[in-house]
């Protein structure tokens, strides 16, 4: 793997909202770049801009001003090789579809033959430990489960970048867990490159290679922490690492910092 | 579990029957006494009901092809207006291009342009189904344009960012996202194919169901105008039911979700 | 009385009965409301009610237009109108259906010789040259069961055709000449000035059904729904003078008939002015209407002859 | 439980793009480009007009060519006659919308909100729905004579169905996880109505009064032309019997456009009161 | 305050959702009582049926068996004193009305006059942290921020019984924290009777002054467990606290037990 060279970049990026009631400058100017293969985590307040640039970088929302290339080439539509799991888990489900088409449905428009199409999506929900409702609609799922759909249909994607925004904000903790460890895997195994937005200092930590912490709105990037944990992880003894300690009580200040940058007055 | 089937479907026959049986009640004693032609009683309808519609020539030679004519154009109203509205509703461009026409024709009286449409397609089944198409494919296309654009933003990010585009997006995303929206379209047009079934027959023909009630007013056969409408009321509950039967399919994700969170 | 516009205001003049009744009529007119059709025949009463013949009689009359016989039915009965101006065809069958309806004068007639005003007309090139030829041909009419396609069939079967091969289609009177050029339709049975046009553009007068069959047979009548004609025979006598009187004066004055058709109708000065019209008067031929009634039965058209002491009143 | 119907109008919650800003600059542009590409359809359809009638298939005798028509519309703009006969035509359908669209709305709402009506409803609404409002002109005279009143029940008849359906439909689109909070906060029938049961029909009743509004004016004239009442009806029916072919298709060409001017209209009410309806919003700039 | 008095009652609970594709038994009996002024958080696997529970006792959904009284009498529908929160917060709120209206509607709908009203919301708004936002409207918000809006609707209610769903899910670290605190300080001082839904198991130990650990499906009460911390707590000295790591273990080992017996194989 090419480590030194650049997989995604982006540059200056700024966005600004337009609306009745006046232009919103959502992110200020962000730019940093990602090799192929890494697992980023991106942290940072409420409300300061990880789902805008989530949306920015995956094509789906142009940038007021800066760019954002991916293998060289600027994006400007959503990129064939990536996956992206929406906060909104609720909602990115097709409602009039089961759980197993929704999971089969990209793979479908990717022109994956059936019987292959058919394997990777049960492997995909079994992963997630869903194997029981292959034939639910979504709207018979608890909140949870519909957010493991969504993991399970980007992981059956199998793409080269996997773009998450808070994916596991309403899974219980032993889930999570799982889930954590399923990512991990996941990119230790395909070799993926994973953007993982999170507001969970501690997850940030237990599964980035590099942590970005984002500034209160408008945004940039406070802080760009390389996680010097051990490449196998797990959620005892890592955890009990007097570095992930550390570095976790780091992000925790950046964010506290973001934070109080946030309530001091603004014009 | 069979007690409550039956239950169940003695409550849903006394709730299709109950109000049309009250207002035919009402109709008999206020016509009771009157003598006005134009407002027979319901025995008298119910006469020239059987007398008219239940007569084999009449069932062949004039319902059945009215039916037909009927059927075919709502049926190409439909698709011409799902068509038609899903490409106009997911490409602005071409919606601001074509929506001045479209506004333009929705106005004008189907009567008016039967003229010209003789004289371009004949006097024949064609022109009927022009003018029944002219007039139903509104509402199917009309509807079907507001349900592409109102699509979730989520659902739509989806989409995009899985690539999921061409016919499968049409498939499985655009048409059923818009399928509620569709449906409402789809039962409005049905009834207003009714209608311009009927109106259709009023020129250049000789016969059909929309002919003899025209035709029956003319005559002043004014029992037999009515028995003829009651007819069309009556294929319209019918076209109601089968439409039900197809949403609920169609639209059965739609119901589920609805009804189970209900309880 | 048609003098009347002529005579000096005389107001102390002894009493006749005459200007007693122009007294009272100057006094206090009877509103009435007079259902016509939007066609050239309505022209003279037009006229006549903007000259103020009809005031002259007592009358205030609003010509109400309606725009076919179904409509004018339920506006008579209704009380909506007081009189209208009909086919007498509808007027035997509404009376046939149980609806109390009365004629009380004829209107206007079709030529009992000549070039009659209304024809059955065959585009150019037509090969159909005798009414037997329009068998197994498709035939426009107005309105279907009605004097137009009863005539035509009857004026077929003397011709020696067989009028039950005759397939009649509907086209309004204005859309025939372009479905004849179209070849949508053999021929078309329609009124002046449709005749006009289409035998002006090369077509061919085949036959003038009325004429062929009941030559001279009223085109339109006065009706009154039965209770009027009970409650208020003064009125109906008071109408009947006074359509008369109209008829008469527009027989003079035909500028003015012209420029109604122009007014109402807004037909080009120059086609108003060649407009052929049928005869108008108020005399009825109950012999004719007779025969209409008789054709109908023996045509299927009427299941029983209706009783023509039931509905003229005169 | 937590499907949104994409039709339906209730959940939104996205950072999507910006809604339409009143005055920005690009919206402005936007719009601008809108009625250019607008403009352009119509032209485009002139056209098409203009060679079909010059093609010969129908002749200019039946059907002129649309310079003509054009011609003779701006000819008659000049003269009160023609804005007398659209000032009757907009009135009997002014009136029998409004009639129309209230007694709709009122019904829709109270039908779609009571189950028992809902159901003991149904099958009496779907036979009244496609009984043609040609049939009940009889009655209609009957009952009002030869007048605007008499036209005006035939007006209100068809396009109050129209309006009745979209209100039962979008009143049944209400988002369940919106409806339980508002029962769960204690919202009275009043309040859930207007806040919640309102907003959520909304759309559907703009669509179903865009097609009401249509409907409404076919009817208008269509009256006019059978029952004989003033308006462009009637006076379709002279030009038609004169016969007067550019007079007949310059009031056809008049009432599209007041089929145009109703849609502009219902589309500014609704960039107003559905700027927070995805529809509206995705135009905003992105 | 009554201490031994009950203000809400479980009973034998259950409901099985009827679908197309057959029954789903969601809840298979559920009892436990709540005292007035108690703050009882809910923790159990992802799709157990804490929703579920919630919206029973809510009285927005009727159990197929089992009762929930309410000071005595039974609900059949939402009880008036009742604010809930719900998981799916997104589509809770009305995208036609702007941040505050959302949060004013129920206070309105109650009567409240103007004046008082404007008081609240605007009280409620900053306690989120949300006073910026008030003209804006909520797709014009961040899912946190959206989260928050409808955390302020549920306390300007004011109401006697605070039920909410996983309300933090979709906050960053420091904002839930302050949420948390906020929590404790509305039912300190308002003196409300709170049930709160969480799949963070410090966050429950943390906030509750009891945790019912629920089974998986079909689910039962596994564990029903007082928490003995001090009244007074502090993110950082109550978390430090060994009694909080004894809970918060204990807490974890009954979810593991009930994770364990749903992947145990069922009929
Ligand atoms: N459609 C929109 N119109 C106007 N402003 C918006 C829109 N979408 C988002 N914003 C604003 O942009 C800012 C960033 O929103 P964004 O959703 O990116 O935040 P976030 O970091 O994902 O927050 P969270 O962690 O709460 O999800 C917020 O202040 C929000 O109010
Ligand atoms: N509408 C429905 N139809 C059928 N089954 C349903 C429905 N809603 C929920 N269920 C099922 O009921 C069970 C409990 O769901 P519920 O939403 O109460 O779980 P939960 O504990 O809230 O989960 P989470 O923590 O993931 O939100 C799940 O197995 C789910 O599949
Ligand atoms: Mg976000
Ligand atoms: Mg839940």
């Amino acid at each position: 793997m090419a480590e030194r060279s650049v997989l995604l970049s982006v540059q200056d990026l700024k966005k600004t909202y337009v609306s009745a009631t006046g232009p919103v400058e959502a992110i200020g100017s962000i730019t940093f770049d990602v090799r192929p293969g890494e697992l980023v985590c991106i942290v940072g307040p409420s409300g300061c801009g990880k789902t805008t640039l989530l949306k920015c970088l995956s094509g789906l929302l142009a940038p007021t001003a800066g760019s954002v290339t991916l293998d060289g080439a600027p994006v400007t539509e959503p990129p064939r090789t990536m996956a992206v799991v929406f906060q909104e888990y609720g909602r990115s489900l097709y409602p009039w579809l089961t759980v197993r088409d929704n999971v089969a449905l990209p793979l479908r428009a990717r022109g994956v033959p059936r019987a292959e199409r058919t394997t990777a999506v049960e492997r995909a929900l079994e992963e997630v430990g869903l194997s029981q409702v292959l034939h639910k609609y979504p709207w018979q799922l608890s909140g949870g489960m519909q957010q493991r759909v969504a993991i399970a249909r980007a992981v059956a994607y199998q793409p080269e970048i996997l773009v998450m925004d808070e994916p596991f904000a309403a899974v219980d903790a032993q889930t999570r867990a799982d889930l954590e460890d399923l990512v991990r895997r996941v990119w230790q195994d395909l070799g993926v490159t994973v953007l993982f937005v999170t507001h969970d200092i501690d997850e940030s930590v237990y599964l980035g290679e590099r942590v970005l912490v984002l500034s209160s709105s408008p945004t940039f990037v406070q802080e760009d922490l390389a996680i010097d944990l051990p490449a196998q992880r797990d959620q005892l003894s890592t955890r009990a690492l007097p570095r992930f300690t550390e570095l976790r009580t780091h992000v925790y200040e950046q964010i506290q910092r973001a934070k109080r940058a946030e309530t001091a007055p603004t014009p | 579990m069979s007690g409550a089937t039956i239950r169940r479907a003695a409550a849903s026959f006394a709730f299709a029957v109950g109000l049309p049986v009250l207002i035919v009640l009402g109709w008999a004693l206020a016509t009771r006494d009157t003598v006005n032609l134009y407002l027979p009683s319901p025995a008298r309808v119910a006469q020239a009901f059987v007398d008219t519609w239940l007569d084999p020539e009449t069932i062949t030679g004039d319902v059945l092809p009215s039916l037909a004519r009927f059927g075919i154009g709502v049926l190409a109203s439909i698709a011409i207006g799902i068509v038609a509205g899903t490409v106009i509703g997911s490409t602005p461009w071409l919606r601001a291009l074509l929506e001045p026409m479209l506004e333009f024709f929705r106005a004008i009286p189907p009567v008016v342009l039967v003229p010209v449409l003789m004289l371009v397609l004949g006097i024949g089944d064609s022109m009927k189904l022009a003018v029944i198409i002219s007039g139903s494919v509104w509402p199917v296309l009309l509807n079907t344009v507001e349900g592409v654009r109102a699509m979730d933003p989520v659902l739509a990010d989806t989409s995009r960012s899985y690539r999921i585009r061409g016919p499968l997006a049409y498939r499985y995303f655009i048409l059923p996202a818009a399928s509620p929206q569709i449906m409402a379209g789809v039962r409005l047009s049905l009834a207003i194919g009714l209608i311009l079934m009927v109106i259709s027959e009023m020129f250049s023909s000789s016969s059909g169901l929309g002919f003899q009630i025209v035709y029956f007013q003319r005559q002043y056969m004014i029992a037999e105008m009515w028995s003829g409408t009651l007819l069309l009321g009556l294929v319209g509950v019918v076209v109601a039911a089968i439409f039900t039967v197809v949403e609920r399919r169609v639209l059965h994700w739609y119901h589920g979700s609805r009804e189970v969170a209900r309880g | 009385s048609s003098d009347a516009e002529t005579e000096p205001d005389a107001p102390d003049t002894p009493d006749t009965t005459e200007t007693d009744a122009a007294d009272q009529a100057d006094a206090d007119p009877v509103a009435i409301t007079i259902g016509a059709l939007s066609i050239s025949e309505t022209a003279p009463l037009w006229a006549a009610v903007d000259a103020g013949v009809f005031a002259e009689h007592g009358l205030d009359v609003t010509v109400q237009p309606i725009q076919g016989g179904a409509q004018a039915m339920p506006a008579l009965v209704n009380g909506d109108v007081d009189f209208s101006v009909g086919q007498p065809f509808g007027a035997l069958r509404a009376s046939l259906q149980g609806l109390d309806v009365k004629i009380i004068a004829n209107y206007a007639s079709s030529y009992a010789e000549g070039d009659d005003i209304n024809a059955v007309v065959a585009p150019a090139g037509s090969d159909i040259a005798s009414p037997a030829d329009l068998a197994g041909k498709r035939v426009a009419v107005n309105s279907l069961g009605a004097a137009g396609d009863l005539t035509i069939s009857a004026a077929v079967e003397a011709d020696g055709g067989d009028p039950s091969t005759i397939e009649f289609v509907e086209v309004a009177f204005p859309d025939a000449k372009a479905q004849l050029e179209a070849g949508n339709i053999d021929a078309a049975w329609v009124p002046e000035p449709f005749v006009s046009m289409i035998v002006g553009a090369g077509g061919s007068v085949v036959v003038y059904p009325y004429q062929a069959v009941l030559p001279g047979l009223p085109t339109l009548v006065i009706q009154a729904t039965g209770s009027t004609v009970a409650d208020d025979p003064e009125l109906v006598a008071k109408v009947r003078e006074a359509f008369a009187a109209a008829f008469a004066w527009a027989a003079e004055n035909d500028d003015a008939v012209r420029q109604a058709l122009v007014d109402n109708l807004n037909l080009p000065a120059e086609a108003a002015a060649g407009l052929p019209l049928p005869t108008f008067t108020t005399d009825l031929d109950r012999d004719l209407i007779q025969g209409l009634a008789d054709l109908a039965v023996e045509h299927g058209y009427f299941d029983s002859a209706p009783d023509l002491a039931q509905v003229i009143a005169e | 439980m937590t499907a949104v119907p994409a039709a339906a109008t209730a959940g939104t919650a996205v950072p999507a793009p910006g809604r339409p800003a009143g005055r920005p600059p690009r919206t402005r542009s936007r719009r601008r480009r809108k009625a250019l590409l607008g403009f352009l359809g119509v032209l485009g359809f002139g056209a098409t007009w203009e060679l079909f009638a010059r093609s010969g298939v129908v002749k200019q005798e039946y059907l002129p060519t649309f310079t003509t028509t054009v011609g003779r519309l701006v000819t008659e703009l000049g003269t009160t006659k023609l804005w007398s006969v659209v000032g009757d035509t907009v009135l009997t359908w002014a009136i029998g919308l409004a009639l129309s669209v209230s007694a709709a709305l009122v019904l829709g709402t109270v039908i779609g909100l009571v189950p028992f009506l809902r159901r003991a409803t149904h099958t009496t609404v779907e036979f009244l729905r496609p009984i043609p409002s040609v049939a009940i002109i009889p009655l209609a005279v009957l009952l009002a004579g030869l007048s605007r009143e008499a036209a005006l029940i035939v007006v209100v008849y068809a396009p109050f169905w129209q309006v009745l359906i979209q209100v039962m439909y979008g009143i049944a689109d209400v988002d369940t996880v919106a409806q339980d909070t508002a029962r769960s906060f204690g919202l009275g029938r009043w309040h859930r109505l207007r806040h919640l049961v309102l907003p959520t029909a909304l759309p559907y009743v703009i669509t179903g009064f865009r097609l009401a509004a249509s409907i409404a004016l076919v009817l208008t004239i269509t009256a006019e032309l059978v029952i004989g009442n003033p308006g462009i009806g009637l006076q379709i029916n002279l030009y038609r019997s004169a016969p007067d072919a550019p007079g007949l298709y310059a009031l056809v060409l008049v009432t599209g456009l007041l089929g145009l001017l109703v849609n502009l209209g219902t589309r500014a009410i609704e960039r107003r009161v559905l700027h927070w309806h995805p529809s509206v919003r995705r135009e905003g700039p992105q």
